[in-house]
C-alpha cells in the first residue's frame, strides 16, 4: 500500500491528532493551540481535496482498516459521494474555525478546539465508513462532540436546550442499535455492501422484521436530519447555541440525509423485497411538512439565529422532499442542493454572529437599533446569505432549486413538490426581507439606548465572507458541481459496482461514467 | 419457560419502564429512563447473537459450538458509549438545574427547590 | 529500605495476590509479581503516609487461625439462632468495648474481625477513638462477651501491632 | 478416592449454599434492621468460603487445574465485608438518631453512649481521633 | 463575445461602485455613466446587423446537466428593450447626480442601479429561459434594494418588502411555468422553444403552464389585481421610479409576453387571460390615477394603466396589435421617464409632490413646464406626439376585437380607458403648471440646472420625434421587433399621425373631448369619489401579511414549544408506528424455528428480580435515592445474565460501569432535589404507560423473533476462526475490539474522551454566575452525620488501592486471551482512585494524584492513533496489528502484540475520562464555596 | 453426586436471592434495603461460582473477583450518601 492509498484515513486521523495535541498545548499556550487547530482543519481539507481528486476517476476505492477484508473487518469506502461530503465538511471546518478564532468564540468556554476537531473527525468517519456499526460509532462521536460544542459558552437557555438535544439523540442512538441488532440478527453481517446482498436474500418469513429494521434505521437518520415530526429538537438547539457552533452544525442534519442516500438505495433498494424503498411512503409527507414548517419558521422568526435555525430545518426538508423520489436524477439534484444549503445555513449563522456582536445589547433580534458600525458590510453579507438560503438568483440556491424542480418532473407528486418548494421559497424571501430590513435598514428612535458592544475586529468578517465565497464558487462552478452530483448519484445507484468494489476489491474494475 | 422468553420479556419490561420514565417531567427521571432503555438495548443487542449457555467466546480449537462473539463486542462498545453519554447527560442536567433552579425538562423555569415534596 | 519498600507487608501481600491471580509459580510470574510488589506500594505511598509497625510472626498466624476457627463455629451458632430461635427470645445487645489499641490500622483489624465472626457487627468507633460499638445478635452476658473479645482478639492484636 | 473427593466437594457446595440461604433467610425473618445486618456476614464467610473451597477442589479433581482464584475472592470479601457492615450500621445509627426511623431500630434498643467524654463518631465529628489523622486533616 | 461584455459591463460597474463606495460622487456617476454609455455604444454598434436580420448570439456552457447555459442572443426585440434600458439608464444616472443630495450614499445607490441595469439587460439578451429566470428574479432583488434605499423611512421598507413579495412571488410561479414550458418543448433554449408552438399549445398542461407564466408577467408588470405594490414602490428616490417603475422593470412582464408570444399566444385562453387582464388594468389604473394627489402616485397609477394597455394589445395576439404594443413601449418609456423626472424636479424644487399644493408653476419654472406639459400630452395621446400614434393604433385594434360575442364591448371599454388617460394627463399638466400659483414649501421655485433638466427634456424631444417622424426614428426597429414578437418574417408597419378618418380617430376624439369634460367636472366628481372608502392596498397587504406572520408564528411556537417530552413522544410514536408497519407485512412471521433453551430456576428468579426492580424504579421514581438502589440491582441481574449467557467480558464491563454510574448519579443527586413533586396528570401517565408498554412489547417481540430464528452464516465465524491465528489472542471478543474492529474502539474511546472534556467544560464554569451562587447558597436538605471519614473505611481503602491496581494490571494483561482488557482495567484503576476520594475526601486525594486527566485523555488518543499509524510504516493499512511470541531467559515465553499498545491508549483515555467526570463533579460545590461571590457585586 | 449438589445449591442460592428481593422491596428502613442489596452481591458471587463449576470453566472468575472487589463500593457510596449527602468531600 502506498502512502497515497493511506491518505484515506487522513480525514479521521488528522483531526484526532490535532485534537489531542491541541488539548495538550492549549493548557499552556492558547494561541499556539488555536493555530494548531486551524492548521489541522486546513490539512484535513487538503486531504479531503486530494481524496476528492482521486475519486473523480469514477473508481470506488476501499481501505480495509486493520487489514481485515470486508465484510469481516471495517472497510472505508472512497467514492464520489463520500469524498464530496468530506470536502464539504473540510471547507465548512476551515471557515468556521477561522471565524471562531477571529471572533474569539473559541475562548468563551473550555475545549473548543478539541471538541471541534473531534466533531470533524466524527463527520469524516461517518462519511467514509462502509460498515453500519462503525457508522453508529461515528454518529456517536459527532453527536457527543456536538453536545460539547453546543454547550460552549454560557446561558441557562442553552443548557435547557442542550438537555433536550442530548436526550433526544441518546434515544435516537438506542433506536439505531435496535435497528442494527435486527439487521445483524437476520443477516449476520454489518458491512453495508454485504448487508445489501443478504437483505435481498432474506426469506419471506423474515420480511416483517427486516422491514421494521429498515424503517427504524431510516427513522434514526430522519431524526438526525430533523424530519417532521422528529425535528422538534432542532430549532431550540440551533438557536440556543453559539452561532459559530450552529454554523458548523449546519452540516449535522445533512449527515442524516447522507446516511439515507448511502444506505437506502444500497441496502433497501429495489432488490430488498418487502424492505424495498422502505422509507418512501413516509419520507415524502414528512419532508414536505419539514420544509413547510421550516420556512414558516423563517417567516415568523424574530431573530437571526432563530431564523437561521429554521432555514436549516427548511432546507433539509427541501432536500428530503426531492430525495424521497429515490431516482438517480433526484438524488443528483439533492446532492447539489445539499452542499449549497449546508453552506448557506452556515453563512446565515456566521452573519448572525457578526450582527450579534455588532449590535451589543440589541443582539440579533429583529428590532430597530441605533446605527451601528459595520452595518453596511453586515447587511451585505446577510443579503448574500439570505439569497443563498432562500434560493434566489444569482446564487447556487436558485440553481439547486431549479435542479430539484426539474428532477422531480414527472414524479407522481410533482404538483405538491413544486408547490411546496416554490411557496416555501416565497415564505423565506418574505421572512428574510422582514428581518433584514428591520435589522439593517430600520433605525431606532433617537432616544433608544446607545449600543454597548466591544469593537469587532475586521477579521470577524472573514468567516462569513469565506462562506459566501464558497457559495459563489459553488454557483460559478455549478457545471462541474452538478456533474459531480450526477456522477455521484450514478455511483449511489450503481449498487453492484459498490458491492463489487467492497467485497471483491481486487476484481473490481472501473465504473463507467453515467 | 425458555430463556428466550425471559430475555424477550425482560427487554420489553425495561423498554416499557424506560419509555415511561423518559417521558416524565424531570431530568433525573428521564436519566433513569435512559438508563433502563440502555440496559434493554444492550440486552437486545446481545440477544441477537442468540442465547447459548456456558460457551464463552474464548477461542479453543477443540470447541465447536460457541457463542457469537461479535454482538458481545458490539455491546461492549455500546456500553462504553452509553456510559459516556449518561455521564454527560447527568452532569448537563445538574448544571442546568444549578443554572435555572429547576430540574424540570419542560415548562416553568422559575420553579425552584420548593419543588421538593415535603413528605419524606 | 523505607523508601524502596514503604510497606513491606503490603509488598508481600501483593506478590502473593499476583501469584494467586496468574495461578502459576514460574520464574516469570515471580519476577513480574515482585516488580509490581515493589513498584505499586511506592507508587501509592502518598496514599498511605503512615507506616504501621506490624510484627509478622507467630502471633499473627495464631491470630488468623483463631479467627478462622471462630468464624466457622460462630456460623453454626448463628445459623441455629436464625433458624430456630423465636424473635422475642432473641437476646440482641449493644456492646461498648473500651479499646486498648490505638493505631487506626489496629482498630480497623479488630473491628473487621468482630464483624467477620457472625453474630457480632462492629458498628461504630467513639469520636475519641477509645471505644468500639458492637452489635451482638444473641448474647446472654454482655460483660463476658466484651471480656472474651478483648482477651481473645485485642490482646493478640496488641502483640501484632506494636 | 474420587468418590470421597466428590463427597467432600458436594458437602462443601451444600454447606456453602445452605449458609448463603440461611444468611438471606435471616434477612427476611430477623426482627429489625440491626439484627438483619448479621445475615450477609454469614453468607460471606462460611457460605462463600465453603463454596469457594469446594470449587477449588472441584477444579483440581475434575480438570486437574490448581486454581487459587477462589482464595483471592475470599481475601477481597474479607477486606470489604466488614466495611460494608460498618457503614450500614452507621447509616442505621444516624437514621435512628435523626428520627428518620419510626419503628425500633433494634431489639437491643438505642446504643448506649461510649464511656468517656466523646459520643460515637457518627454523632460527633472525631476530634483529633484516628480518622482525622488518617485522612490527613 | 460582445454580448457577454455588454451583459457583464453593468455588473462590473456595480461591483466597482460597491468596492469604491467611499469614493466621490463624481467618480460614482462617472463609472455608472461610462458603463451605461459604453453598453449603449456596444449595442448600437450591433444594431445595424440585427436590424438587417442577423442574429448575434453567444454561448458559454454553464450547467449542462440542468440545461442552463449562458446563451445570449440579440434580436430586434432584445435590441429595442436593451436600448431602452441602457439609454434611459444613462439619462437616469446623469439625472441622479443632480437629484441626490451630496450626503446620500451615491456609491451604494448607483451600485444597486447598475445591478438592476445588468439584470434587465440580461432579461433582454437571454436566449435561455432558465437564464432569463435568473435575471428576472435579480430584477426583483435589485428593485427591492433600490426601493428600500431610503432605509430609514418606514414606507420605503414596507414598499420594498411588498414589491419583493409580489414580484418575487410571481417570479416563483414563473419558474414553475418556465420549467413546464421547457418540459413541453424539450429545451430551455429560446429558439428551440419558440419553434414548438403546436406542441406546447396542445400539451395537456398548457393551461397550467400559461397561468403560471402569466402570474410572473402580471405581477412584474403590475397588472390588476397585483398592481398595488407599484404605487408604494414610489417611496424610492425619483430616479429609481423613473427607471424601474416606468421605463424598464415593469415592462419586463410585457417583454416576457412579447418574448413568448410565438409559442404561447393565439389561444382563446391567452386572449381571455391576457387581454382581459390588460383591459381591466387599463381602466382601473387610469381611474385611480385620476383621483390621486401625489404626483408620483398619479404617475404610478398611470403607469399601471399604460401597462394594462400594452398587455391588452399583446393579448389581442394580432401582428398589428403587436406593432402597437411595441411602439407604445417606446413611447411610454420616453414620456413616462420624462414625467417621473419632471415630478422629481417639482418635488426637488418645491419640496412637495402634492398636486393640490402646487399650481401655476409655468411662470416660475418655464422649462420644466414645457417638458412636463409635452410629456403629459404624449401620455394623453394628443397629436403630434408619439403617444397619439400608439393610442390610435390601440383604439384601432380594439375596434376590431370581439369579446364574449359583443363587438362593442372592447372598443367601448378601450375608449373609456383612453378618456380617463386624457383626464389624468391633463390634470397633471394643468394642475401643476397652470392656474393660480401655488408653490408648496418654497416661496419661489425655479428651473433646476442642466443635469436635472437635460435628461427629461431630451426624453420629451424623443417623444415628440416619435410623433413627428415615427417611421424614420423607429420604423425599422418596430417592424423588426414586431416580427420578432410574432415570429413572422415581417410585419407591415405604418406609423404616422394621420390614418384618415376611421373608427380609431372617432374614438380618440371622443376620448379627448370626454376627458376634458371629465376634468372640468373634476371637483364634483372628486367629492363624490372621496366619499368612497377606497381600500388601501398597502395597508391591507401589510395587515394580511402581518396577520399571516403572526398566525404562523403562533402555530410555529405551539408546535416547537420547548418540550423535550413532546420530542421524545414523537420519537417513540414514530418507532411504534414503524413497528406496526413491519408487522403488517404479509407472510411474515414472528416466532422462528430455532429450539428454545429451557430456563433454570435461577434464571427465572433472576428474571423476577429484574422485573420487580424495574417495576419498583417506575413506581417509586420520585424517591430518587431509593430508585438508585433498584437500578443497581438491575445492573447486578444484567451482569448475572451476561455470565449465564456466556459473556464474561460483558459481565466484567457491566459490573465496573455500574459502580461508576452509581457514583456519578449519587454525586449529582446530592445537589438535586431528592423527592420532587409529581408533575404529570393521571391521563398523561396513562398515555405514557400505554405507549411504553407498546414500544416495550414491540422491542420484546423483535428480540423474540431474532432469538427464535436459526442463525445463518455470520461474519463472526471469521472472527472466531482468525482470532488466535490472525489476532494473536484467544478472547475473541477482545480481539474483535482491539483488532478486527479496532476502528470502532478508537471511536468509542474518543466518545469517552469527549465526554470527559465536555463534562469538564460544563462544570468548570459552574462555580461562577448564577450556578455558582446557587451552589454557595445551597443548604443541606437532609440531616447529616458530622463524621467525614470513617476510620475503618479509610484504612481499608489504603490497603485496597495497591491491590486494586494490581488486579487492574492483571485484567489488562490477560485481556487479550481471557476476559478483561484495557477498558475494564481502566475502570478498575478509576474505581480504586475514586475509593480514595470517597474515603479520604477530595483535597487529600487530589494532591496525591500523579497525572492530570487532560494529558491522560490526550496521550491515550495519541497512543491509540500512533499504534494504528505504526502499521503504515510496513505498508499495511491503519490499525493493522502484529504480534509475536518472545522468549526471555528465566521469564519464559510471553506474547507482545501491538493490540496491547492500542489497549494501553484505550485504558488511558478511559481512566482520564472517568476520573475527570467524577472528580469534577465531586468538588464543584467546594470550588463554588471558595469562589468569591462576584454575583452580588454585579 | 456433585451435579445433584450443584442443583440443590442453585436452588438454595436462588431462594436466597428471593429472600433478598423481598427485603429489598419491603424495607422498611433504608438500611434494610442497602443490606438486601449488599447481600445480593454476595449471592450473585455464589451463583457465579456455581455456574463456573457447572460449566467446568474458570472464564467467569474475573467477574466474581471484580464483584468481590468493587461490589461493596456501591454499598459504601449509598451509605455515605445517607450519612453525608456528599459522597466525596
Ligand atoms: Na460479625
Ligand atoms: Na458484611
Amino acid at each position: 500500500m502506498t502512502l497515497a492509498d493511506q491518505l484515506v484515513i487522513g480525514p479521521v486521523v488528522l483531526p484526532a491528532m490535532t485534537a489531542a495535541v491541541a488539548l495538550l498545548v492549549m493548557r499552556r499556550r492558547r494561541r499556539l493551540g488555536a493555530g494548531i487547530s486551524l492548521l489541522g482543519c486546513i490539512l484535513t481539507l487538503l486531504a479531503a481535496v486530494t481524496l476528492f481528486a482521486q475519486a473523480s476517476d469514477g473508481m470506488i476505492r476501499t481501505y480495509p482498516v486493520g487489514n481485515w477484508p470486508a465484510p469481516f473487518g471495517i472497510v472505508l469506502v472512497l467514492d464520489r459521494l463520500s469524498t464530496g461530503m468530506l470536502m464539504l465538511a473540510g471547507v465548512l471546518g476551515v471557515i468556521v474555525m477561522v471565524h471562531a478564532i477571529a471572533t474569539g468564540a473559541d475562548r468563551r468556554g473550555w475545549h473548543f478546539h478539541p471538541l471541534f476537531q473531534f466533531q470533524l473527525l466524527g463527520l469524516n468517519g461517518a462519511f467514509l465508513t462502509g460498515d453500519l456499526f462503525n457508522l453508529f460509532v461515528f454518529f456517536e462521536v459527532l453527536l457527543i462532540a456536538s453536545y460539547g460544542l453546543m454547550l460552549h459558552g454560557q446561558g441557562a437557555a442553552r443548557l435547557k436546550a442542550g438537555v433536550a438535544y442530548v436526550i433526544v439523540n441518546i434515544v435516537g442512538s438506542a433506536l439505531f442499535l435496535i435497528a442494527l441488532g435486527l439487521l445483524y440478527g437476520l443477516t449476520g453481517t454489518l458491512n453495508m455492501a454485504d448487508l445489501a446482498q443478504r437483505v435481498a436474500q432474506v426469506p419471506p418469513e423474515d420480511a416483517g422484521l427486516i422491514r421494521a429494521a429498515g424503517l427504524l434505521l431510516t427513522a434514526v437518520f430522519a431524526l438526525k436530519a430533523a424530519a417532521v415530526p422528529l425535528h422538534l429538537w432542532l430549532p431550540r438547539t440551533y438557536s440556543a447555541t453559539m452561532p459559530v457552533v450552529a454554523a458548523f452544525f449546519a452540516i449535522m442534519t445533512k449527515v442524516g440525509v447522507y446516511a439515507m442516500i448511502r444506505v437506502v438505495p444500497l441496502v433497501f433498494g429495489a432488490e430488498a423485497g418487502a424492505a424495498a424503498w422502505v422509507p418512501s411512503p413516509w419520507l415524502l409527507p414528512a419532508a414536505l411538512l419539514t420544509a413547510a414548517l421550516g420556512f414558516a419558521g423563517v417567516l415568523a422568526a424574530r431573530g437571526l439565529r432563530e431564523q437561521a435555525a429554521f432555514a436549516v430545518l427548511g432546507s433539509t426538508g427541501t432536500v428530503m422532499i426531492v430525495l424521497s423520489a429515490w431516482t438517480q436524477p433526484t438524488t443528483a439534484a439533492t446532492l447539489y442542493y445539499l452542499v449549497q444549503s449546508t453552506l448557506a445555513g452556515a453563512t446565515l449563522f456566521l452573519v448572525a454572529d457578526v450582527v450579534l456582536r455588532l449590535r451589543g445589547q440589541y443582539g440579533d433580534a429583529a428590532v430597530a437599533a441605533p446605527r451601528f458600525a459595520g452595518q453596511q458590510a453586515a447587511g451585505l453579507l446577510f443579503l448574500a446569505a439570505a439569497i443563498a438560503a432562500a434560493g434566489l438568483p444569482p446564487l447556487s440556491g436558485f440553481i439547486g432549486k431549479l435542479l430539484m424542480l426539474r428532477a422531480t418532473t414527472g414524479t407522481a407528486a410533482q404538483a405538491v413538490i413544486w408547490a411546496t418548494i416554490l411557496l416555501t421559497t416565497l415564505l423565506a424571501v418574505i421572512g428574510f426581507a422582514r428581518t433584514g430590513s428591520t435589522i439593517f435598514w430600520k433605525a431606532a428612535e433617537p432616544e433608544a439606548a446607545a449600543i454597548t458592544a466591544a469593537p469587532l475586529p475586521r477579521a470577524a468578517f472573514l468567516g462569513p465572507t469565506l462562506a459566501i465565497g464558497a457559495l459563489v464558487g459553488w454557483t460559478i462552478f455549478a457545471g462541474p458541481a452538478s456533474d459531480w452530483a450526477g456522477s455521484a448519484a450514478h455511483q449511489v445507484f450503481d449498487t453492484d459496482a459498490y458491492i463489487g468494489a467492497v467485497l471483491e476489491p481486487a476484481a473490481a474494475g472501473r465504473t463507467g461514467q453515467p | 419457560m425458555s430463556l428466550e422468553f425471559l430475555v424477550a420479556t425482560a427487554i420489553a419490561a425495561l423498554v416499557a419502564g424506560g419509555v415511561y420514565l423518559s417521558l416524565r417531567g424531570r431530568t433525573f427521571q428521564v436519566v433513569l429512563g435512559l438508563t433502563l432503555i440502555s440496559y434493554a438495548v444492550n440486552l437486545f443487542l446481545f440477544a441477537i447473537g442468540r442465547l447459548i449457555v456456558d460457551r464463552p467466546p474464548i477461542y479453543d480449537k477443540a470447541v465447536v459450538e460457541h457463542t457469537d462473539p461479535l454482538p458481545q463486542a458490539l455491546v461492549l462498545t455500546a456500553i462504553v458509549i452509553t456510559f459516556g453519554m449518561t455521564a454527560l447527560v447527568v452532569i448537563l442536567a445538574l448544571r442546568s438545574f444549578l443554572e435555572s433552579g429547576s430540574d424540570q425538562v419542560d415548562g416553568r423555569v422559575e420553579a425552584d427547590q420548593r419543588d421538593e415534596d415535603p413528605r419524606p | 529500605m523505607r523508601k524502596l519498600l514503604p510497606h513491606p507487608g503490603l509488598s508481600v501481600l501483593l506478590l502473593v495476590i499476583w501469584l494467586l491471580m496468574v495461578n502459576t509459580i514460574s520464574v516469570g510470574a515471580l519476577v513480574l509479581g515482585s516488580l509490581f510488589a515493589v513498584v505499586l506500594p511506592r507508587f501509592t505511598a502518598p496514599f498511605w503516609p503512615d507506616r504501621p509497625a506490624v510484627r509478622f510472626g507467630r502471633d499473627l498466624l495464631v491470630y488468623v487461625a483463631i479467627v478462622l476457627f471462630d468464624i466457622v463455629v460462630a456460623n453454626f451458632q448463628v445459623a441455629a439462632v436464625i433458624l430456630f430461635r423465636r424473635n422475642r427470645e432473641l437476646r440482641a445487645r449493644w456492646l461498648v468495648i473500651p479499646l486498648d489499641l490505638h493505631t487506626p490500622e489496629a482498630i480497623t483489624v479488630l473491628a473487621g474481625t468482630i464483624s467477620l465472626t457472625p453474630g457480632t457487627v462492629s458498628s461504630d468507633v467513639s469520636a475519641d477513638g477509645r471505644f468500639l460499638l458492637v452489635h451482638a445478635l444473641d448474647v446472654a452476658d454482655p460483660e463476658a462477651e466484651i471480656a472474651r473479645i478483648k482477651q481473645r482478639y485485642e490482646a493478640r492484636l496488641q502483640r501484632v501491632f506494636v | 478416592m474420587t468418590m470421597v473427593v466428590d463427597a467432600i466437594i458436594a458437602a462443601l457446595i451444600l454447606l456453602g449454599a445452605a449458609f448463603v440461604l440461611i444468611g438471606s433467610w435471616g434477612l427476611v425473618r430477623l426482627p429489625s434492621t440491626m439484627e438483619r445486618l448479621h445475615g450477609p456476614t454469614k453468607a460471606t464467610t462460611l457460605g462463600l468460603g465453603a463454596l469457594l473451597i469446594g470449587s477449588m477442589i472441584f477444579f483440581q479433581a475434575r480438570l486437574g487445574i490448581w486454581t487459587a482464584h477462589e482464595l483471592l475472592i475470599c481475601v477481597f470479601l474479607f477486606i470489604t465485608a466488614p466495611i460494608s457492615a460498618n457503614m450500614i450500621a452507621k447509616v442505621h445509627l444516624h437514621r435512628l438518631r435523626t428520627g428518620a426511623i419510626v419503628e425500633p431500630g433494634s431489639i437491643a434498643g438505642d446504643p448506649p453512649p461510649p464511656g468517656g467524654d466523646a459520643d460515637w463518631a457518627t454523632f460527633e465529628a472525631p476530634h483529633d481521633g484516628p480518622a482525622d489523622t488518617a485522612a490527613g486533616r | 463575445m460582445t454580448l457577454l461584455v455588454l451583459l457583464l459591463l453593468p455588473f462590473a460597474a456595480a461591483m466597482a461602485l460597491a468596492l469604491l463606495a467611499r469614493a466621490s460622487r463624481a467618480l460614482h456617476v462617472a463609472i455608472a455613466a461610462v458603463a451605461s454609455a459604453g453598453g449603449l455604444a456596444l449595442l448600437l454598434s450591433m444594431a445595424p446587423a440585427v436590424l438587417a436580420g442577423e442574429r448575434i448570439a453567444a454561448h458559454v456552457p454553464w450547467i449542462p446537466a440542468l440545461g442552463l447555459d449562458i446563451s445570449l442572443w440579440l434580436d430586434p426585440l432584445g435590441l429595442l428593450f436593451a436600448g431602452l434600458i441602457l439609454g434611459i439608464g444613462l439619462l437616469v444616472v446623469l439625472y441622479a447626480q443632480g437629484y441626490l443630495a451630496r450626503t446620500e450614499a451615491t456609491g451604494r445607490f448607483l451600485s444597486f442601479l447598475m445591478l438592476f441595469q445588468g439584470a434587465m439587460v440580461g432579461i433582454a439578451l437571454s436566449s435561455n429561459v432558465l437564464l432569463l429566470l435568473i435575471f428576472w428574479e435579480l430584477t426583483s432583488l435589485s428593485s427591492f434594494l433600490l426601493i428600500g434605499f431610503w432605509r430609514d423611512r418606514a414606507d420605503a421598507r414596507q414598499g420594498a418588502r411588498m414589491a419583493l413579495a409580489i414580484t418575487g412571488g410571481g417570479g416563483l410561479a414563473l419558474i414553475a411555468g418556465v420549467l413546464l414550458l421547457g418540459q413541453a418543448a424539450g429545451t430551455y433554449e429560446l429558439p428551440g422553444i419558440l419553434a414548438q408552438r403546436d406542441l406546447v399549445q396542445q400539451w395537456p398542461l398548457y393551461p397550467l403552464m400559461l397561468t403560471l407564466i402569466l402570474l410572473g408577467a402580471f405581477t412584474k408588470s403590475a397588472q390588476f389585481p397585483f398592481h398595488f405594490w407599484l404605487p408604494h414602490a414610489m417611496a424610492a428616490p425619483t430616479p429609481v421610479s423613473a427607471y424601474l417603475h416606468s421605463a424598464t422593470m415593469v415592462k419586463a412582464g410585457v417583454f416576457l409576453l412579447a418574448r413568448l408570444w410565438p409559442v404561447l399566444a393565439g389561444t382563446d385562453l391567452w386572449f381571455g387571460l391576457v387581454a382581459t387582464t390588460g383591459l381591466i388594468t387599463l381602466i382601473f389604473g387610469a381611474a385611480v390615477a385620476l383621483f390621486r394627489d401625489d404626483l408620483k402616485a398619479i404617475l404610478a397609477y398611470s403607469t399601471i394603466s399604460q401597462l394594462g394597455l400594452m398587455v391588452m394589445l399583446l393579448g389581442f395576439a394580432t401582428p398589428a396589435a403587436a406593432v402597437a404594443a411595441i411602439f407604445h413601449i417606446l413611447n411610454h418609456a420616453a414620456f413616462k421617464a420624462a414625467l417621473f423626472m419632471n415630478a422629481g424636479i417639482v418635488d426637488h424644487e418645491t419640496g412637495t409632490r402634492d398636486i393640490r399644493r402646487l399650481g401655476g408653476l409655468a411662470r416660475l419654472m418655464p422649462l420644466t413646464a414645457v417638458g412636463g406639459t409635452l410629456a403629459a400630452a404624449a401620455m394623453a395621446g394628443l397629436p403630434p406626439l408619439g403617444g397619439f400614434i400608439s393610442k390610435e393604433m390601440m383604439l384601432e385594434q380594439s375596434a376590431h376585437t370581439v369579446a364574449v360575442g359583443q363587438p362593442w364591448l372592447v372598443p367601448a371599454l378601450a375608449t373609456i380607458g383612453a378618456t380617463l388617460s386624457v383626464a389624468y394627463s391633463l390634470r397633471y399638466a394643468l394642475g401643476l403648471f397652470f392656474g393660480p400659483t401655488r408653490t408648496g414649501d418654497v416661496p419661489a421655485p425655479h428651473d433646476p440646472g442642466a443635469l436635472l433638466l437635460g435628461p427629461p427634456l431630451l426624453l420629451v424631444a424623443v417623444a415628440l420625434a416619435l410623433g413627428l417622424a415615427p417611421m424614420w426614428l423607429a420604423g425599422p426597429l418596430v417592424m423588426q421587433a414586431a416580427a420578432a414578437v410574432t415570429g413572422s418574417a415581417a410585419v407591415p408597419v405604418d406609423l404616422s399621425l394621420w390614418h384618415g378618418i376611421n373608427a380609431a380617430l372617432a374614438m380618440s376624439v371622443g376620448a379627448v373631448v370626454a376627458g376634458a369634460l371629465l376634468l372640468a367636472r373634476y371637483p364634483i366628481l372628486e367629492r363624490r369619489v372621496r366619499g368612497w372608502r377606497a381600500p388601501d392596498a398597502k395597508r391591507m397587504f401589510e395587515a394580511a401579511l402581518g396577520a399571516f406572520v403572526e398566525r404562523t408564528r403562533r402555530v410555529s411556537l405551539a408546535i416547537h414549544a420547548p418540550s423535550l417530552q413532546r420530542a421524545l413522544l414523537m420519537v417513540f410514536a414514530v418507532a411504534a408506528l414503524f413497528a406496526i408497519d413491519g408487522a403488517g407485512v404479509p407472510g411474515a412471521i414472528v416466532t422462528g424455528t430455532r429450539a428454545t433453551t429451557p430456563a433454570s430456576m435461577t434464571a427465572v428468579i433472576a428474571w423476577l428480580l429484574l422485573l420487580v426492580a424495574t417495576l419498583a424504579v417506575v413506581l417509586m421514581h420520585r424517591h430518587r435515592f431509593l430508585v438508585l438502589i433498584f437500578i443497581s440491582v438491575i445492573g447486578l441481574v444484567m451482569a448475572l445474565a451476561f455470565i449465564h449467557l456466556s459473556a464474561p467480558d460483558l459481565a466484567l464491563t457491566q459490573i465496573a460501569v455500574e459502580v461508576v454510574t452509581i457514583l456519578l448519579l449519587l454525586l449529582a443527586l446530592h445537589l438535586l432535589p431528592k423527592t420532587p413533586r409529581a408533575l404529570s396528570s393521571v391521563s398523561r401517565r396513562g398515555r405514557d404507560a400505554v405507549l411504553g408498554l407498546f414500544v416495550g412489547a414491540a422491542t420484546g417481540v423483535g428480540a423474540w423473533g431474532i432469538m427464535t430464528r436459526e442463525q445463518g452464516d455470520t461474519i463472526s465465524s471469521f472472527h472466531w476462526a482468525n482470532s488466535y491465528a490472525g489476532g494473536g489472542g484467544t478472547n475473541v471478543v477482545n480481539v474483535t475490539l482491539v483488532d478486527f474492529r479496532a476502528f470502532d474502539t478508537l471511536g468509542e474511546i474518543i466518545v469517552l474522551g469527549i465526554a470527559g472534556l465536555a463534562i469538564f467544560a460544563l462544570l468548570e464554569p459552574a462555580v461562577r454566575g448564577v450556578a455558582g451562587r446557587r451552589l454557595r447558597e445551597w443548604r443541606e436538605d437532609m440531616p447529616h452525620s458530622p463524621e467525614r471519614h470513617p476510620v475503618m473505611f479509610v484504612m481499608a481503602t489504603r490497603l485496597l488501592l495497591p491491590i486494586a491496581l494490581l488486579v487492574g494490571i492483571y485484567i489488562f494483561l490477560r485481556g487479550h486471551n481471557q476476559p478483561g482488557g484495557g477498558f475494564v482495567a481502566a475502570l478498575v484503576f478509576a474505581i480504586a482512585i475514586l475509593l480514595q476520594y470517597l474515603a479520604s475526601g477530595f483535597d487529600w486525594t487530589d494532591e496525591r494524584r500523579r497525572m492530570g486527566e487532560h494529558p491522560l485523555i490526550a496521550f491515550g488518543v495519541l497512543i491509540a492513533i500512533a499504534t494504528g499509524l505504526g502499521s503504515l510504516a510496513f505498508g499495511a493499512p491503519f490499525l493493522s496489528s502484529s504480534f509475536g511470541y518472545f522468549h526471555l531467559p528465566l521469564i519464559g515465553e510471553f506474547e507482545l502484540a501491538t493490540a496491547m499498545l492500542f489497549d494501553t491508549g484505550v485504558a488511558c483515555v478511559v481512566l482520564g475520562a472517568v476520573t475527570m467526570a467524577l472528580s469534577q463533579l465531586s468538588h464543584v460545590a467546594q470550588r463554588a464555596a471558595r469562589q468569591p461571590d462576584e454575583g452580588k457585586a454585579s | 453426586m456433585i451435579d445433584a449438589a450443584l442443583h440443590i445449591a442453585f436452588a438454595a442460592v436462588s431462594l436466597a436471592l428471593m429472600c433478598n428481593c423481598w427485603r429489598l422491596m419491603r424495607g422498611p428502613a433504608l438500611g434494610d434495603r442497602i443490606v438486601a442489596m449488599d447481600t445480593m452481591v454476595i449471592n450473585v458471587i455464589a451463583i457465579i461460582i456455581l455456574i463456573g463449576m457447572t460449566g467446568e470453566t474458570n472464564a467467569y472468575f474475573e467477574a466474581a473477583l471484580l464483584l468481590a472487589m468493587v461490589g461493596f463500593v456501591g454499598t459504601i457510596a449509598y451509605c455515605k450518601f445517607v450519612l453525608r449527602g456528599d459522597i466525596v468531600e
